[in-house]
């Protein structure tokens, strides 16, 4: 398979913190229009490796390459200049209005009209509208989440890396936010998503389980439910 | 009196908006204590001395270049300095003793190149190139320049106008970057959260060299009145201009624009009165005033509460 | 309204307000000792704003909150942990850089448990933080901080507890876990609210819930028979919801 | 010995820099003028004998000067002791020169609390003290004032030691002598004041006949360029660094903002007939070539500085000892008798200078130069005063 | 007690046997000085977060408390220095409202707050009690051995608070307040009152350090004993040697005011040039304080 067909691809890479090492030769890879689900317990380095493949944390080993460039030294703004786009757990700027996280995260990686972009997000999430004026701080638990869903998707990235976009939305809306991918995968976004949230396997075309820092398990959705001790662990079915 | 201390205070007061715009984006939104701000009003003030004297032209010609100057030497200063300065566990705190250091070393080396004497510049000079412009368009006396300005029927110094003026420029001019241009927009996302910015994409780096640069640009252009609004100026000078500029950045609250131009004239207008009334007392009162004014908007004039949980 | 006799915790009419918005607008229920109650709602509905007045953080605009018929609306924080009222916070707070064993040792220190409270080590031990003992809490992640915000609230042993999202981020073996933790706790006879979107969590340890919109409740009672209820399913649960 | 060593302190940086540069220059200026000439002659070991000044840099900072003043006395263990200018730079040595019995030659740190009868270890060198320095503004108004049609004085004074001490001292002479006169304004404004504009339009208000500023040259160069900005024409006009420092003065406000205005008549115009050192023209002579670059100002504190070192030079010729009780005596001896450039080197017997009262004079404009014109006290060469400024 | 022991009493000890063996006694009378206003700065601003940019505003308070004292009623020198530390701790309870400020306002407020004590009592309308601008001369309790002595103690004192900070829950405690006062507060920390008594501790040893510096030197005028370059100073010390530790702004002050002193003697020439670029140097290649290169190997500073 040429290299170019994989949007992301991720070999063999360490990262820590300090003297302590949290992933040891993570491997994994991104086709276009996939979406792949990081699952993993607490700890098992989900967040560390997507701030790894954004570039927030240096990989102090392994490669990684995005729509087929060796990006492994470079700095997290021109990987995303790329097309991808990264939503954090804090996910805001809490000095900012709402509107002002949306233009900002439009115009970061340079969009053409952030207002029109703005614009449409808002059909999105109705209730951003709402409070367009308001500061971020002021934001609920799970508003400050869809903010930070909405200002991740502003840029009209590519591929979408997201760590747990679920935690703290009411059911109501992680049924409109899986709406919302599946959508947007048809018109042939890329997502990575660390979630903890089963619903999330209804727009997963693969999933990849972390433990401990390695990667335990990669395979389709079907797979990974055909393995019982997977299941076990990581759905909850009883 | 009344009328006159408040229309002074209005014009000192815009000017010391000025005095304080340049740190409102250094210290409000990046985040550091430049305690080398009044040095580099300074060293604006030299190169008013510079345009001058070495060419002869009218003072306002120093306010693009020291603007230009400093804007460059702020983005290599930020390139040498910051990014080691970020590698700390507290960068703010941790400025506070780097820009002391600096703050010493303009100061030393200004000493060495120019001694340690009061300088200033003739007030006609300032504007003199309007009065050659009028003169050579309309005709009339070249000598009449430098008058005092009237207002109110009461008069005030022409440089004061001078430099209110430009001072309300340079705060449209930061509100507008700020508020009205991409780049300015991506420096509040910075200011609001450096780790949300770097993992939204933004080159933090180049926003804040970029706020640093013109956040020394604009000290150096409001060093170019210091001879004039201050009648003369030393290397020593810094240091009170640099606690007067915190003050007024601070009563006006931090990173907005508006309210460092809020607390200028609250500052200017304070002083004049106190001046006006109660004159042995200058110094303290305005102190005073914006211990009261911060207890009762603990976060400035025009700053606003935040959620705590 | 049913005033149970064992009931500890009692809202009335609770309002706050910010600006001219209306986060709480009458919000009224009550929490018994050995109770674990629910408290759900669609994002932005008041819940979190809630348990912020109730905790002391902010003062009630109007309304009443009692503590065993003793109204504490508007008392600071500190003195009513001191009531025996604590709380986690939905984005956790630790004191970053401490340890993790300092961290419990302030709480420790200064709850004035009126009942002694476990050991750190105990603690530590039963929340799996015993690893990472003497690690400043800023290197924990994002579940480590909050089961260290839980401890902290532990430590001062509360008689009520009110826990915000706690187990938002688990995955279902750890939900498993927590919810046995917090189920033992409740039968000590520590009333616990329990704020959460997880409805599986939810029906698992709640005996009651509160479903809260536009800072009001819509509902009080049992989750299996809220969630056939229209309004809930129309503001929170949305489409075809099941339990 | 084969040095005498001489211990100082100057402030290269901060606030009192620019007092402290010239004054420190003067008195390098002779120490490098008398060790070419193979030193300075020693009586109480009848020969000349080279100068090696220790000289350190406070910054301004008075913690830091305290330190090294005793860096001076018990490291450097210098013969004398010399203080830094200005007295908030010099406070700090007082104490510590008496702990250590070294006398302190006390340069211009005029501050009425350094001299006690108790204390032998110190002498002020060349400004006199502010408590009769402006005897001749205030005899001039008393005296001169009424017949020009003064009646009404405003008084503004910067509230340091220095100046606050010389307004109090002019409004007790007005007060004291029952002459016609009425003081109008009277008001202490801070020393950092910078900005005049609204003191002036307050006085104009108060419509006086003479304005009497004190301030140091700061306050001097804001206030004149204030009121030339603002066209305001007091009738009279009187300023201390005017005079003081004539040349930096002149930089700043320009040769106009000067024209007309009442100042202290310097030394460096007077011509002091000299019995000791240079004369003021081949002073200023000789600092011109020292120091080319023009950095430093000449004028009233070079002068001080010079006269600093001439009372020392003098006093080594007539001690018997190096003692620090022998050099008080040999420098109380030269009182009324040494005549500098500075003019009658004269003490009280506290150690304060009351030697040369500074005439009252006025600046006149001619041909584009600044000139001096002695008011009062009345003398042979006297001229009217221009009054009032038109 | 381990801390007292292994670092109190040695400092201790040193700067006591010092003046026997180096004759600048100022110099070691100003260590000792600076030494407690770092460690000052350390209890407020290590433990608390609070920056006093204005500290010296309690350091001349107290000076000048020693020298009313003193002029007007003519006490002891000993009595004296204690009236100044309270003078320090009435200051300080009269700006407590300032705690409720944070951050960058709460650390300009404090020097607006200083500058502003430094104006009062520099009036010339308070010239009966304070001697307004024209300054105070105490020869009458000139005794530098026993001011020197009273520095020590202050000295002792000082660390004693901090060894106490750092050793107790009460030292923790301040800490959580720094880190998060709504979770202090839910962990049952009375906010409030930790950061007013810690204020008022670090406000009583800049007072007192203030009444011993006015006995030492003796004569002074505002300008000297408000002097701002003790509050940057003070701070640059304790931050650059590492806050919230016992050795820290020891380091901190014996080095950097170490070579400040030892520049000052050799090169006076360029000595604030030479100063300045080995400060920046320090700060860029020791960006975490001094201390971190213990930290960094992951050895604890007490
Ligand atoms: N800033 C940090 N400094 C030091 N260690 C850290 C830091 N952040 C995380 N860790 C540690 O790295 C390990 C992996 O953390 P990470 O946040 O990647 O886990 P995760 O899989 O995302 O967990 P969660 O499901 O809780 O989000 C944990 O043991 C954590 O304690
Ligand atoms: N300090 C504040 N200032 C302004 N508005 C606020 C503030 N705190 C809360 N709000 C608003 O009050 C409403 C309720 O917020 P709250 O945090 O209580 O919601 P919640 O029920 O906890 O939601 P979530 O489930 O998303 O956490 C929200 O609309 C929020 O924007
Ligand atoms: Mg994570
Ligand atoms: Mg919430």
């Amino acid at each position: 398979m040429p290299p170019d067909n994989f949007l992301m691809q991720a070999s063999g890479v360490n990262a820590g913190y300090g003297t302590m090492r949290v992933l040891w030769g993570v491997d994994l890879d991104i086709r276009p229009g996939e979406t792949v689900l990081l699952l993993g317990a607490n700890g098992a380095g989900k967040t560390t490796f997507l701030k790894t493949l954004v570039g927030l944390i240096e990989a102090r080993e392994g490669a990684i390459t995005l729509a087929g460039q060796d990006v492994t030294k470079m700095r997290s703004s021109d990987r995303m200049k790329l097309g991808m786009t990264y939503m954090s757990e804090l996910a805001v700027f809490p000095d900012l209005s709402i509107e002002e996280n949306l233009r900002v995260g439009a115009q970061a990686l340079g969009h053409a009209n952030p207002g029109a972009r703005a614009e449409e997000l808002y059909g999105i999430f109705p209730v951003l509208r709402d409070k367009r004026r308001a500061p971020a701080s002021s934001l609920s638990g799970g508003q400050r989440k869809m903010l930070g869903i909405a200002k991740a998707l502003a840029a009209e990235p590519k591929l979408l890396v997201m760590d747990e976009p679920s935690a703290g939305l009411s059911p109501l809306f992680v049924k409109e936010v899986l709406r919302v991918l599946s959508d947007l995968q048809k018109r042939g976004l890329s997502l990575l998503i660390a979630e903890q949230n089963i619903g999330f396997l209804e727009v997963a075309t693969r999933v990849s389980v972390l433990e401990g820092g390695r990667i335990r398990f990669s395979g389709t959705v079907a797979e990974m439910t055909d393995n019982e001790a997977l299941r076990r662990a990581y759905f909850g079915l009883k | 009196m009344l009328v006159y201390a408040l229309v002074a205070g209005v014009l000192f007061g815009l000017y010391f908006s000025l005095v304080g715009i340049g740190l409102n984006l250094v210290f409000g939104v990046m985040r550091i204590v430049n305690l080398a701000h009044g040095d580099f009003l300074m060293l604006g003030a030299f190169v008013a001395f510079g345009v001058v004297t070495l060419a002869g032209l009218d003072p306002l010609l120093a306010v693009p270049v020291a603007f230009v100057v400093f804007v460059l030497v702020g983005v290599a200063l930020y390139k040498i300095l910051v990014p080691r300065l970020q590698g700390s566990l507290n960068p703010e705190m941790l400025s506070i003793i780097l820009f002391f250091g600096l703050s010493q070393v303009i100061q030393a080396i200004t000493t060495i190149f120019f001694g340690t004497s009061e300088r200033s510049i003739p007030s006609s000079a300032l504007g003199s190139i309007f009065t050659t412009a009028r003169v050579k368009l309309f005709g009339g006396n070249a000598d009449d320049t430098g008058g005092p300005i009237e207002f109110f029927g009461q008069s005030f110094p022409a440089s004061w106008v001078t430099a209110a003026a430009t001072s309300l420029v340079a705060i449209a001019f930061v509100y507008l970057y700020l508020y009205r241009t991409r780049l300015g927009t991506l420096t509040r996302a910075v200011m609001s959260r450096r780790d949300e910015a770097l993992a939204t994409g933004i080159d933090v780096d180049r926003i804040s060299a970029a706020a640093f640069g013109i956040g020394l640009g604009l000290a150096a252009v409001a060093g170019v009145f210091a001879p004039f609004m201050f009648g003369s100026v030393t290397p020593a000078f810094g240091a009170d201009a640099t606690v007067t500029s915190f003050a007024v950045v601070v009563l006006g609250s931090l990173g907005n624009p508006l309210g460092t131009a809020l607390g200028g004239v609250v500052y200017g207008i304070c002083y004049m009165l106190v001046q006006t009334y109660l004159s042995s007392w200058a110094d303290l009162l305005p102190y005073v005033l914006l211990i009261f004014i911060l207890l009762l908007r603990p976060s400035g004039l025009l700053g606003r509460q935040v959620r705590v949980a | 309204m049913s005033l149970s006799l064992t009931s500890l915790l009692h809202v009335t009419g609770l309002v706050k307000r910010f600006g001219g918005f209306h986060a709480l607008d009458g919000l009224s229920f009550h929490a018994a000792a050995g109770e674990i109650l629910g408290l759900v709602g669609p994002n932005g509905s008041g819940k979190t704003t809630s348990i912020n007045v109730i905790s002391g953080l902010y003062a009630p605009d109007g309304g009443n909150v009692t503590l065993d018929g003793v109204s504490i609306g508007g008392i600071a924080s500190h003195k009513l942990v001191h009531l025996g009222v604590n709380r986690t916070f939905q984005i956790p707070k630790p004191f970053l850089s401490l340890t993790v064993r300092e961290n419990i040792a302030v709480a420790l220190a200064y709850g004035r448990a009126q009942v002694a409270p476990p050991t750190a080590e105990a603690l530590m031990d039963e929340y799996r933080l015993t690893e990472v003992a003497d690690r400043p809490a800023s290197e924990l992640n994002n579940a480590q901080q909050k089961m260290l915000d839980l401890v902290r609230a532990l430590a001062t042993r509360p008689r009520l507890l009110l826990l915000d999202e706690l187990a938002a981020g688990l995955n279902p073996t750890e939900l498993d876990w927590i919810s046995a933790r917090i189920k033992a706790l409740a039968q000590t006879g520590m009333a616990i609210i329990v704020v959460e979107h997880l409805m599986g969590f939810i029906e698992q340890i709640t005996d009651r819930v509160i479903v809260m919109n536009a800072g009001k409740e819509i509902f009080e009672g049992k989750l299996a028979v809220a969630v056939k209820v229209p309004q809930v399913i129309e503001v929170f649960l949305g489409g075809e919801h099941a339990a | 010995p084969t040095e005498i060593k001489i211990g100082t302190l100057y402030a290269s940086s901060g606030r009192y820099a620019s007092i402290s540069m010239p004054v420190h220059s003067g008195l390098k200026l002779w120490i490098e003028q008398k060790n070419a000439e193979g030193g300075v002659y020693v009586k109480a070991f009848d020969k000349k004998i080279p100068i090696k000044l220790v000289a350190y840099d406070d910054q301004s900072n008075t913690a830091t000067a305290s330190s090294l003043y005793n860096q001076l006395i018990t490291q450097d263990k210098v013969d004398i002791l010399v203080a830094d200018s200005g007295s908030v730079l010099t406070a700090p040595a007082v104490a510590i020169a008496r702990d250590h019995k070294m006398f302190l030659f006390n340069q211009t740190g005029t501050g009425a609390s350094f001299f006690s009868k108790d204390n032998p270890y110190i002498a002020l060198m060349a400004d006199p003290v502010s408590t009769i320095w402006p005897k001749p503004i205030a005899d001039f108004l008393i005296h001169d004032g009424p017949a020009l049609g003064i009646k009404k004085v405003a008084i503004l004074y910067s509230t340091n030691e220095f100046t606050g001490t010389q307004a109090t001292a002019v409004r007790k002479f007005i007060k004291d002598s029952g002459a016609p006169l009425e003081i109008v304004y009277d008001q202490g404004i801070p020393t950092e004041t910078t900005n005049y504009t609204v003191m002036i339009n307050n006085i104009r208000k108060t419509q006086p006949d003479a304005v009497i500023h004190l301030g140091y040259a700061p306050n001097d160069i804001a206030l004149l360029r204030n009121i030339g900005e603002v066209g305001v024409k007091f009738k009279m006009l009187f300023s201390i660094y005017a005079g003081l420092e004539t040349e930096l003065l002149e930089k700043n406000v320009g040769a106009k903002g000067l024209e007309h205005v009442f100042t202290y008549v310097p030394p460096t115009d007077l011509d002091y007939p000299v019995n000791f050192g240079m004369t003021m023209a081949q002073y200023r002579a000789a600092w011109n070539k020292t120091y080319p670059d023009g950095k430093v100002e000449f004028g009233f504190n070079a002068v001080a500085g010079y006269t600093t070192a001439l009372v020392i030079e003098k006093s080594l010729s007539v001690a018997t000892s190096l003692d620090q009780l022998e050099l008080h005596r040999a420098v109380f001896s030269l009182s009324g008798e040494l005549k500098t450039l500075d003019g009658t080197f004269g003490l009280d017997e506290m150690g304060g200078q009351i030697g040369e009262l500074t005439p009252l004079g006025q600046i006149a404009l001619k041909d584009g130069h600044l000139k001096f014109v002695e008011i009062y006290p009345h003398d042979a060469n006297n001229s009217k005063p221009v009054y009032p400024r038109p | 007690m381990r801390h007292l022991l292994l670092i109190v009493l040695p400092l201790l000890v040193i700067f006591a046997l010092l003046p026997g063996v180096y004759q600048n006694h100022l110099l070691l009378f100003n260590f000792v000085i600076f030494l407690v206003l770092a460690q000052g700065v350390n209890i407020i601003y290590g433990f608390t977060g609070y920056l006093p940019f204005g500290y010296v505003g309690f350091f001349g308070a107290g000076a000048y408390g020693f020298a009313i004292t003193v002029m007007h009623y003519h006490a002891s020198a000993p009595m004296a220095v204690l009236v100044a530390g309270a003078v320090g701790v009435a200051l300080g309870l009269f700006l407590s409202p300032l705690l409720r400020l944070s951050g960058a306002y709460f650390a300009i407020a404090n020097m607006a707050a200083a500058l502003a004590v430094l104006h009062f009592v520099a009036n010339p309308a308070l010239e009966d009690i304070t001697r307004g601008p024209y300054g105070v001369s105490l020869t009458g309790t000139f005794n530098p051995t026993l001011a020197y002595a009273a520095a020590l103690i202050v000295l002792a004192l000082t660390m004693g608070i901090v060894v106490f900070l750092k050793n107790s829950s009460f030292g923790l405690a301040l800490q959580a307040v720094r880190e998060d006062p709504v979770s202090a507060s839910m962990a049952g920390v009375n906010v409030v009152r930790m950061r007013v008594i810690a204020w008022l501790a670090s406000a009583l040893v800049a007072g007192l350090a203030g009444g011993v510096y006015a006995w030492y030197v003796s004569v002074f005028f505002p300008d000297n004993v408000f002097s701002s370059d003790f509050s940057i100073f003070a701070i640059v010390f304790a931050l650059f040697g590492g806050v919230a530790t016992i050795t820290g702004p020891i380091i901190g002050v014996v080095a950097l005011y170490g070579v400040y002193n030892l520049i000052g003697f050799t090169t006076p020439q360029y000595f604030q040039l030479i100063y300045g670029l080995l400060i920046m140097v320090l700060v860029l290649f020791l960006p975490a304080g001094l201390v971190s290169l213990a930290t960094r190997r992951g050895w604890r500073v007490p």
